[in-house]
């Protein structure tokens, strides 16, 4: 991992000149920015399983071993619920942690100090005590994984309120929603969308830079239906936005990039403007975050609806093994099915 | 080489002082005649605390209250042990130590009278808010004990729990963790017999906690926990060897719950009378002043002025806890995140309507 | 416990005279459904933390111990995940424990074992093994409870799938409904409204009964305005129904009763004749289990609303201790208000 | 009474048969020439369809694997332990144990090639389907062997786990449960000294896992895993001590995984060669094919018949997987319930429209 840093820097020259660039992907912007922001603050520590030696089973934190030592770069022993609770001890106490979930299929076992600790550490104490650290995770399917290696659970962690959850979609998002996450004072779940780890890459700047949580972006905007998704559904959308295009129909793709705090105003102006949405994710339709933004659609802008808002999502049933996938996770017809209902209502 | 023998596991029990007051010299710690008087006046104050809020609750005054009567032994010689820059994680019986490490009366009164600004402690008492999820604690504790070491300052994690938490996953995990990275962290477990109405022996198979030491590979060692000294001496050798690097410590402090196990319980359903007798006659308080008196450390007449000094001492809380203005409801929302989002000031603001129509 | 049961028994007579009833709380319905389907089916034991000698601390479980004896009433240790596990691994071979947890807000250790295998296990093994059990758990406000005892996170449940989600909200359906999770070949999860197990009693047949999962109902019909809630905050609605009632206005409360499987129809059917609807729920807002219902409205009945749904819920915070709780729980005018608004629409 | 140990736990440590094949006859179990065979047939059928599975996942005909080259012995001698009443209860690296159980060849490649049908035992079949959570599986063995003994039937539950497994809260719940409640079940730990890259010293400072016992009151001991025979012994004896109603055995196999962690890891990253090689003396296999031939037990021709039934058997296998129809995308939604709901009708119909459009 130095090597990319350190080359990159040393053809930046001198300060000021921040526009210099890098082509990486998802899962190096991971790493760069980890890398970054360890070097930026020394509270700032790695952990978790085979992150250290091995450089995390996507290589996610490659090399931060070698660079930042054992005291900062911690392989701990199989035990999620270790993890998390000793970040959060370490977090209260001025620590900033950057705790690594396997997959988002292990987090189960860390529930209790997600979501009774660390989401509450702020609250319980009235403020004395807070606990700034992030969890990363890896979510979502189209690796072909085995089970419990495909989970898209965010819903749990918005509907238990003191959690940001940030789901990047594209490397320089990655990069500075990570920065962000980083340097915040209160606890994020960040989300990676490992299917799109390596998928492409994206000019990154190598200057640290962040991007501020709670701000959605619009990849592709347009003018009669809104494609609302996060992660590794913002392409599938885009992929439809850019089928429409060709019938002439032009679509706004809402990349929401947090999901807590939530950027409503921009859903909902484009809501507005458009007059139909679809909502896309991975999670099982029933009580997926989607339902949530149907019901925020439903409560501010029920007039400017064409028609129904359309959930695009995955089914209500534990996530198929690797053959019967592809047939579980939404797609781009998928969507464009679901365009079309908001066009034929 | 056949089967053989390749680790062999000891547990030890402390015992320094009977329940007549006699001790054991040869094991007494060296400590001032105004230590261990300062042990005693610990304990008393603890339970004046402790008796005033069960009645408090009686009169409704307070909320659902767990009593520590009978705990107060490990409470105080862990207080003493400590030094300024330790940090004490509870779990929830641990008012006694709360206050001795600084939590003022009436602000931990205030937690159990159902009030979030009873977990806000002031800046300077490095304690930790009360974890209601039994076995939750004993993670955080292990990384405070990292922590300690990885920023480089002095100080130990002393945690405690109950023999309860002791069969909930996350205290291994939190031992464990300890063990691997060497913390810098000390496990208290009050074994007072009872989770609720479940006795030790259905607890766990373990003839002892301490035991459960072994399974993570770090001392653990089992002490009368109604003796204050022998609470004391364990205490003191795990929190140097955690302070010195040498990594962390299980001390199971064997003791007994006088009371019911909060005010909501009535421990007469499933306890048998006549093993609370027992368990009273080892009471900490009145053993450690057989042994003070019998030093000629403590009279009748210091014992009054004791009596009203902590009556007058709790009294004084319960009034700072009565004086405290009623909690704005817009404490609901302001502790949620450093900045309110947009969305959860709306929230407050049509509560703040709603209260004021 | 054995005497409410023996002694109605005893003044039942002969077989048929099925109609005899007793006035009983939800906690002794609890109760009475446990040792009726104890006594029906050898396979059903009990466990959890303090069932057994204390008779639950709700009191729910009192007597079974010394009527069915330690084999079937087991008195656990203090862990949350190694009662859901024990009861996965003895539901996949021949038992069907019904598990306690103490209280809601200490599910999370459990949920790894909730999520990962008891919901999953006839899916998993393609029917060869399945999970017949129960998990109990009291839940939700109002009883001026230290933290973690009033939680109410049943949307966590609901966005995985495989779990059944039951709530009664009276004596006869907590009966009737316990009976029939009991009897299910699936997992259920049986949410208890705590805040009522002692708030009334009810006329309830002694002999056993069941209520089917899956079908709502709807204890105070009405033409304008549809109210939609379950377990304790039904009784919410039903109070504002009267008091819309006493302004001339008619609501229909429906209590949904199971969660999962949902009465969707019943539901739809009510929106679509009212045009308005308020979900009331406990948990926070966002990403409630009310958002799905928003959802499923706006999917199912869109044109039919006069108003935007309305979501009377817990904010998005913490739950509040003792002082503050009051101001926290949905309560009736925060109903009416919501009810109001689709009026003024 | 002063400072005295209470509680002493010895962990022994057992082998049988060196690396060399020479044995410990006195230790040596009472087994007939065929069953001795029998273990070893097992065990070269075990690595056929082992290596067999990593060559068709190289060519794209398999999923993710994990290999479990190394790790033959405690499989084939619990499963020759085992009575056919008992229990299995995987992790996922137990593909031996559990084709010996009766799991059919080509069911368990279909799980690995991405195939929930590879978890559809035949109903006699008295193996449970793998859980992927490491560490989540022993509840379930602690439960079993909880409701052999409550519904009166016969028969002792066999959980296996790793040694990273033993580092979850969830491997301390299960054998505590099981030790309160004397369940009939054993847990073997396969120490492979590798949790993916985190080696054994670094997943818990205990100086071996059979100690962790300790904690939960119930025996534990060592063997050497790649010792068959040491394995079977130590079985035997948890088995019958399971049977005849004196509770739970944690047994430690201390083993080595040959090869890389799945076939999407690469040891060579974290790994000495050095450690490898010198484990690979101490392969299972040959070290027991010495035995018997030093025996008279067997030789090179009945070697050359056994690789070729073997092979053989497992090209039926790969063959029975590649012949399974394709999956039926209904299939996704059939298993959920034991009645399909209304709801996932629709969403079944949805799909199945998609398909055929
Ligand atoms: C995870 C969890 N499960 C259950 C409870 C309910 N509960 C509160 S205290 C308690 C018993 C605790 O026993 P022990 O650890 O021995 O502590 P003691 O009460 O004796 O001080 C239980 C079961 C809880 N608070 N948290
Ligand atoms: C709860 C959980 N956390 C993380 C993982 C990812 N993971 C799969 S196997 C493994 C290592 C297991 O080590 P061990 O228990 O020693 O078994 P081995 O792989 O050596 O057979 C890890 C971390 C998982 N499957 N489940
Ligand atoms: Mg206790
Ligand atoms: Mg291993």
């Amino acid at each position: 991992m130095s090597s990319t840093i350190h080359e990159a820097r040393r053809t930046a020259g001198p300060a000021g000149e921040a526009a210099v660039t890098e082509k990486v992907t998802i899962a190096t912007a991971v790493r760069d920015a980890l890398a970054l922001e360890m070097e930026r603050d020394p509270r700032v520590i790695v952990m978790g399983e085979d992150v250290g030696v091995n450089g995390g089973v996507f290589r996610a934190t490659e090399g931060l071993l070698e660079r930042f030592g054992p005291e900062r770069v911690l392989d701990t022993p199989l035990a999620e619920d270790g993890i998390i609770g000793t970040a959060v001890g370490m977090a209260m106490t001025g620590l900033r942690p950057v705790a690594e979930i396997q997959f988002m299929g292990f987090v189960y076992p860390a529930v209790n100090q997600l979501l009774a600790h660390m989401a509450r550490i702020r609250n319980r104490t009235r403020g004395r005590f807070h606990a700034p650290m992030v969890v990363r995770m890896p979510y979502g399917g189209g690796i072909h994984a085995p089970e419990s290696h495909s989970e898209s659970y965010e819903a749990m962690f918005l509907n238990a309120p003191g959690i940001k959850v940030v789901v990047p979609s594209t490397p320089r998002d990655t990069r500075g929603l990570l920065a962000s996450a980083i340097r915040d004072e209160d606890p994020v779940v960040f989300l990676e969308p490992k299917r799109i780890y390596r998928a492409f890459r994206e000019e990154v700047p190598v200057e640290p830079f962040t991007i501020p949580l709670g701000v959605a972006s619009i990849p592709h905007p347009g003018e009669q239906v809104t494609l609302v998704a996060w992660g590794a559904m913002v392409r599938v959308c885009l992929e439809a936005a850019r089928a429409l295009e060709r019938e002439g129909i032009s679509a706004e793709v809402v990349d929401l990039r947090t999901l807590n705090p939530l950027d409503r105003d921009t859903l909902l102006e484009s809501v507005r403007k458009t007059g139909r949405c679809v909502v896309v994710h991975e999670a099982p339709r029933t009580a997926g975050f989607g339902a949530e933004l149907v019901a925020l659609i439903n409560e501010h802008a029920l007039l400017d609806l064409e028609a129904p808002v359309q959930r695009v999502t995955g089914f209500d049933t534990v996530f198929p093994y690797a053959r019967l996938e592809h047939h579980y996770l939404p797609n781009r017809d998928r969507v464009l099915r679901a365009v079309k209902k908001t066009f034929e209502f | 080489m056949p089967r053989k023998p390749i680790v062999t596991a000891t547990i030890e029990r402390l015992e320094i002082l009977s329940p007549d007051g006699s001790v054991d010299e040869a094991l007494l710690p060296e400590l001032s005649g105004e230590d261990m008087v300062g042990l005693y006046r610990e304990m008393v104050r603890m339970r004046a605390y402790d008796e005033k809020a069960v009645k408090l609750q009686r009169q409704g005054r307070m909320g659902t209250w767990a009593p520590l009567k009978g705990q107060e032994a490990p409470q105080a010689a862990l207080a003493l042990a400590m030094e300024p820059e330790d940090w004490l994680i509870p779990a929830f019986r641990e008012h006694g130590i709360m206050l001795a490490r600084g939590v003022p009366g009436h602000v931990l009164y205030a937690y159990w009278a159902g009030d979030e600004r009873g977990s806000a402690f002031p800046e300077d008492v490095r304690v930790f808010p009360i974890p209601v999820p039994v076995g939750s604690q004993f993670a955080h504790g292990a990384g405070v004990g990292m922590s300690l070491a990885l920023r480089g300052e002095p100080g130990v994690a002393v945690t405690f729990g109950g023999d309860g938490a002791t069969s909930e996953g996350d205290f291994h995990e939190a031992l464990n963790f300890a063990g691997v990275f060497r913390a810098r962290t000390i496990f208290v477990i009050q074994n007072n017999q009872w989770a609720i109405s479940v006795p030790r022996e259905k607890q766990t198979a373990a003839e002892t906690l301490a035991q459960k030491a072994v399974a993570h590979g770090i001392p653990g060692i089992q002490v009368d926990g109604n003796d204050v000294f022998a609470v004391h001496v364990a205490a003191r050798e795990a929190l140097d060897r955690a302070r010195s690097g040498e990594g962390p410590t299980l001390i199971e402090a064997v003791t007994y719950r006088l009371g019911d196990h909060t005010t909501a319980d009535d421990a007469g359903r499933y306890r048998d009378p006549e093993e609370l007798a027992r368990w009273q006659e080892r009471d900490p308080i009145p053993r450690m002043r057989r042994f003070l008196e019998a030093r000629g450390l403590w009279d009748e007449q210091q014992e009054l002025v004791l009596t009203d000094e902590a009556t007058a001492w709790v009294e004084a809380q319960v009034e700072a806890l009565e004086a405290m203005p009623a909690p704005d409801p817009a404490d609901i929302f302001r502790y949620m995140y450093a900045e309110m989002p947009a969305s959860l000031r709306e929230q407050m603001e049509e509560l703040r309507e709603e209260v004021s129509s």
